[in-house]
């Protein structure tokens, strides 16, 4: 063992003792978020953004609209997509090139609750069936990487969402014509996304990155706006009992009211 | 290209493939199906065929990988381009590479690591023919590969989907039901009621969801039950394969 | 030299003495097979399927079928692409990630047999001439590996071609309709193929992996119906004089007859 | 989607954004904005926001790329897919990865590398929103990143672009402006009368490049003051922060 | 230090002590091409091609023209591209793979030239607005490496452009039918690329691979027909003073003649 | 674009390029092309344009590819994207992949490679210009650019395809007759009548193959004697060059 490997695991015992003890070391209780603050429309080359901090997590999502072809069985709908880049510049530990498992995992998390809620009316962004829909790109980028990635992730792409506006138009001969002025994106519902992790036995809300290294299991639970679960995500190589995850699912419930208060009445 | 039927579950709560409920797909295991692997397993589940083989503990490759404590554990789950409807390319999709992430981590707490240190332990699950609920067969599949490569185990993990269908709770769904309703699969190592897989996407009430995890656990315990039926066959063969030399 | 490579060059000596005298370490003749087993029509959703065993070697084949665009040089024939994956759950030297070279020469091999042959009637897959047409996706899975692949995968690929349907369609206005029913693949001619390994100047017939890694050189012979030959590929960094080159080909019309039986009579 | 206007400098020598010829767009600058890094900057100028970090000097990964007699500096110049009208996809583009190359290397002699024999030092480049200019504004954000992360330096790098546009010299060329006319961006080194980057591309006399230069040279003592103040501010920030302690 | 190091470094000296001396290793005074080779027209299966030696610099351009889409922003306009490929053939420094910065930035480089002086009339390119347009591919290849690619390929490049011609074709009903003949390629412009290094506050014109070596910053500059400059790169991680980047472009002025008849009376 | 003739062998026997059944199209050989290889060769094959280089004996990268007991050899063709009517994209294809694997083969038999432990051997092949039997161009110069890099040889290996085209057997196809006919490239070490690359596609009568085999031979034995003349050349020009100094 190095000395710096020793350095780490007494670190690493103190952060599991102090979560025992109720009490986190930045001081928070167990089911406290850090700071959570959030900018929407900083980004005027993009159709809708938002910047969310947690602590000193910094996520920014752009989202783009573009004209593509619908799938085959779903002529009628728009097409959504959601990517995310664990971009060097967040973190000494992220490598430049394609996306890696962590980040396909966030992006499709993020993707689950969107879609399972019917966030976005994809109907609306149908513009010639079966052949020109709107394409929604959900593309988050992490700017610093201090922990819980996904829901920082899923508070800044609901954020975005609301805050997209898309150019008007109209079908000429089955060409596309741009008009003047712009609508809003029609979002229904507001899928919130709280990830809930376990250190020995105790339940933790938004874990810090040094947290996260202690951590053995998270839940990733999403919920839409009649309360009802749309998308559960468990990760990490530890297990949970039964027990747990209904504490897990109960202690979402008790966090979601902030939450959406915050994304949706900015 | 055939229009789906308008319901999936009659008025007498049989499903489309004739099974009620609560009740799982038939499943046929059988192990040590690949010569060149520690160990492997092959499963049928309804229409899932899928294989799943275990190289290890070996050394790693490359080496600046390895763990100093443990095992490392890596898992690919892999489709066959045949094994759906419309023909999958060979290169890796975001849906594959979550799911051998889920499965890797659904997998690792069953395993000690520990015992091989600086070593590699690969998993590999190949679906040659998919109709819902693969990720859980695999894991079927791979943790008795596991067991077969003689690799010290805690448990077994056995794995199971529940979900929601035309609004009733089911078990193991199938292609159609999968695409319809909600899903909801897990893993489970029953000596220890750990779930080590858990994911969700459809709609459930908070109750529903809690009945399902019930369902779904219940739906581990059978595979459990099967799962260690196989093995013990299986220990059966080497015993008389050993006896017969 | 490592304990093990001893071990390994005195194997291979083994071998390579065993096959001088004419009988091979596993009990065969130099020119018998392997057990052959072949199964058909396994994969549901798979147009056509065939699962090859040459003893412990084990290939299965699935056959796809989709609509695409004809070559421009050939609008009235539909496409044929032969593709194989050497996935790691197969042998502890199959590394993922695209296809190597061994992968590429083995598809390349398989489809030049079928191509050459005119095996399958691509003038009947046909849609729209120049626009649309059917595209048969030939996939070639390694599933064990203990040699010669080419062998087992040409007859799982011919195997499957033969047990392939497709769904009966009529086009109204340029739009393709699928109709009840299914029709059977045209398939014209049905190439074999037999790779001849040579060891120490002696040919042999279905080398087992052991075997491989003592031989030099191969010859994979194809041979179709009318007993013409209609693709070759020597293998290795060894070499073959005439007189050897022209003896496997004889050996490889001794055989094809027994094969020919498995596949087509199956 | 909409027409471009048809003049991009008014009769009275006012560009569309209200600047005069030889202005420089409003520049604010944060530094030390990502946790994470060693150093680290955040520049708005005009509509182009842009931030850049430093990571080092640190062990070399992989290792063989170690330099013996100095620090290995590497550059990644990236354009967020939002960052402009037509979403852009992530993988680095042969512009981006041009790009990556001249700000390193205009970079370069300003760092005292040889102080950091066998590290790296990479500088990361992100540019959040993009309206014309960004490689300057970049390098202005990457010098100070530098300076933050504390490697010592012989000089902080300003850049500014000079260019024609509708027969007019300009300094600091917006989006529109970028895509109408010549393009002349360069960095600087004040102190040593160093120009560590000049490209062009469009249509200049021999003697308009001369005064396209020497109009360059002064945005670039402009931008040169703005950096000092911002790393001044930094450090009194700093002070307070220790003091306060 | 290892022994070749310090006999390279010695070398590195010598090349810097001779330039400083005015006179280079190989006897050319600090502003003297090596020889210059151009053959044009040498690859009858591309539409033009050239091969330039400067030196042992060995360099091939060919020119494919395909039919493609325009740009959605320029309907009216044909589409050109420039690509290189610093292949391992050309050098023991080069690795097979996708084009490493250098190639990109030669690319980019030439392409700058050739685009910015509108040497080709991209309008006559144009076949059916909006939708069909000819494609011009201009493929660099570097066969041996001996320094100053970048003219070497630019010289080619313009070469090759004007050796090329295209078939006659004409449209009807949105076909593009091909009929005999051939027309020129249409070029206006001729832009002629001259690189300059510095050297130890020297400046040096076509510097061979050695003294690329010692070179610290590199400006290379594109001066079209009228005299005007079109396009200039530093690169290396040296830096210029205003008095040698003037310089530069009055000894870019002086060489251009010389190559431009080179180049365009061929 | 413009139509094919409708027959390649007129009622004379002679071909569209003007050559006999059995005759090779014009071959011009060069050697020491290419300043940087250790050895290059140079050949056109009636419009087949094609360079050869190799770099070695040399170290291995990456290392752990070294072989204990001999050079590790490795061959790369690749056709320039101007070689062909449709231009060719840069990455290589199948087709490539597999013409470099058996040209690999073919001539490493020739090679003594156990002179040269630990090292590699590295071929480059680069088509200029295609017209049918590259692989046999490519062969021959490579070949040569083995011997030209001093690299001890058991023999030259020499290569030509023979074929059958409108009922013709014919000696090496040229494009029009490759895509319409049978083609059967061979490689051929004269000295020890030893076949080290065989491939066919087509239709030939195991009496055709014969024969076709016997015309592939002695195309490879003029081909040979071509060879050993440019090898020679190329000596009385070192030799002239040595003495000269």
């Amino acid at each position: 063992m190095t000395f710096s490997t020793m350095i780490m695991r007494g670190r690493h015992k103190q952060i599991a003792q102090s979560i025992l003890s109720g009490k986190r070391l930045d001081g928070r209780g167990l089911t406290d978020y850090r700071e959570i603050k959030l900018v929407t429309g900083i980004i005027e080359s993009a159709e809708g953004s938002a910047r969310v901090y947690l602590g000193k997590t910094d996520v920014i999502v752009g989202i783009k609209i573009g004209i593509g072809e619908p799938f085959p069985d779903l002529p009628n709908k728009g097409v959504l997509t959601v990517n995310s880049e664990f971009r060097p510049i967040a973190s000494p530990n992220f490598r430049a090139g394609p996306p890696g498992e962590k980040s396909i995992e966030l992006s499709r998390v993020v993707d689950r609750g969107i879609r399972e809620s019917s966030a976005v009316d994809l109907e609306k962004l149908c513009i010639i069936p079966g052949k020109k829909v709107f394409v929604i790109f959900i593309d988050i980028s992490i700017l610093n990487h201090d922990g819980n990635l996904i829901d920082a992730s899923a508070i800044a792409s609901l954020a975005a969402l609301l805050n997209t506006k898309f150019s008007n138009y109209e079908v000429e001969n089955d060409e596309i014509k741009i008009k003047t002025g712009y609508t809003q994106l029609p979002v229904l519902n507001h899928p919130i996304t709280v990830t809930v992790a376990k250190i020995e036995d105790k339940l933790v809300i938004d874990p810090s990155l040094e947290e996260e290294r202690v951590i053995g299991a998270k839940l990733t639970i999403t919920v839409e706006d009649s309360g009802n679960i749309c998308a559960i995500q468990k990760s990490g190589s530890d297990y949970f009992n039964k027990q747990l995850i209904l504490e897990a699912v109960k202690l979402t419930n008790e966090k979601i009211g902030d939450l959406r208060k915050i994304i949706v009445e900015d | 290209m055939t229009k789906k039927p308008l319901t999936l579950i009659n008025k007498k709560n049989i499903r489309v493939d004739g099974r009620k409920l609560d009740e799982l797909r038939p499943i046929k295991i059988e192990l040590n199906i690949i010569g060149n692997a520690n160990g492997s397993a092959y499963i049928e589940q309804g229409k899932n065929k899928i294989l799943a083989a275990v190289y290890g503990p070996k050394e790693v490759h490359p080496r600046h990988l390895a763990l100093p404590d443990r095992a490392l554990l890596r898992c690919q789950y892999h489709m066959s381009p045949f094994s759906v409807k419309e023909r999958k390319r060979p290169a890796p999709s975001r849906r594959e590479t979550e799911i051998s992430k889920v499965i890797r981590e659904c997998l690792s707490p069953s395993i000690f690591g520990e015992y091989y240190p600086r070593t590699s332990i690969d998993i590999y699950i190949e679906v040659l023919e998919a109709d819902g609920g693969t990720r859980c067969s695999g894991i079927i599949a791979a943790s008795l590969a596991l067991a077969d490569a003689g690799i010290p185990l805690r448990d077994l993990v056995a794995a199971c989907a529940a979900g929601k269908v035309e609004e009733h709770l089911v078990l193991d769904l199938n292609g159609p039901e999968d695409n319809k309703g909600t899903d909801m699969p897990i893993a489970l190592m029953p000596t220890f009621n750990a779930v080590t897989l858990l994911q969700m996407n459809g709609i459930l009430t908070t109750d529903e969801f809690e009945q399902a995890l019930n369902l779904a656990v219940k739906g581990c315990e059978q595979v459990y039950t099967l799962q260690k039926e196989a093995l013990k066959a299986r220990y059966i063969n080497v015993k008389e394969e050993v006896e017969e030399e």
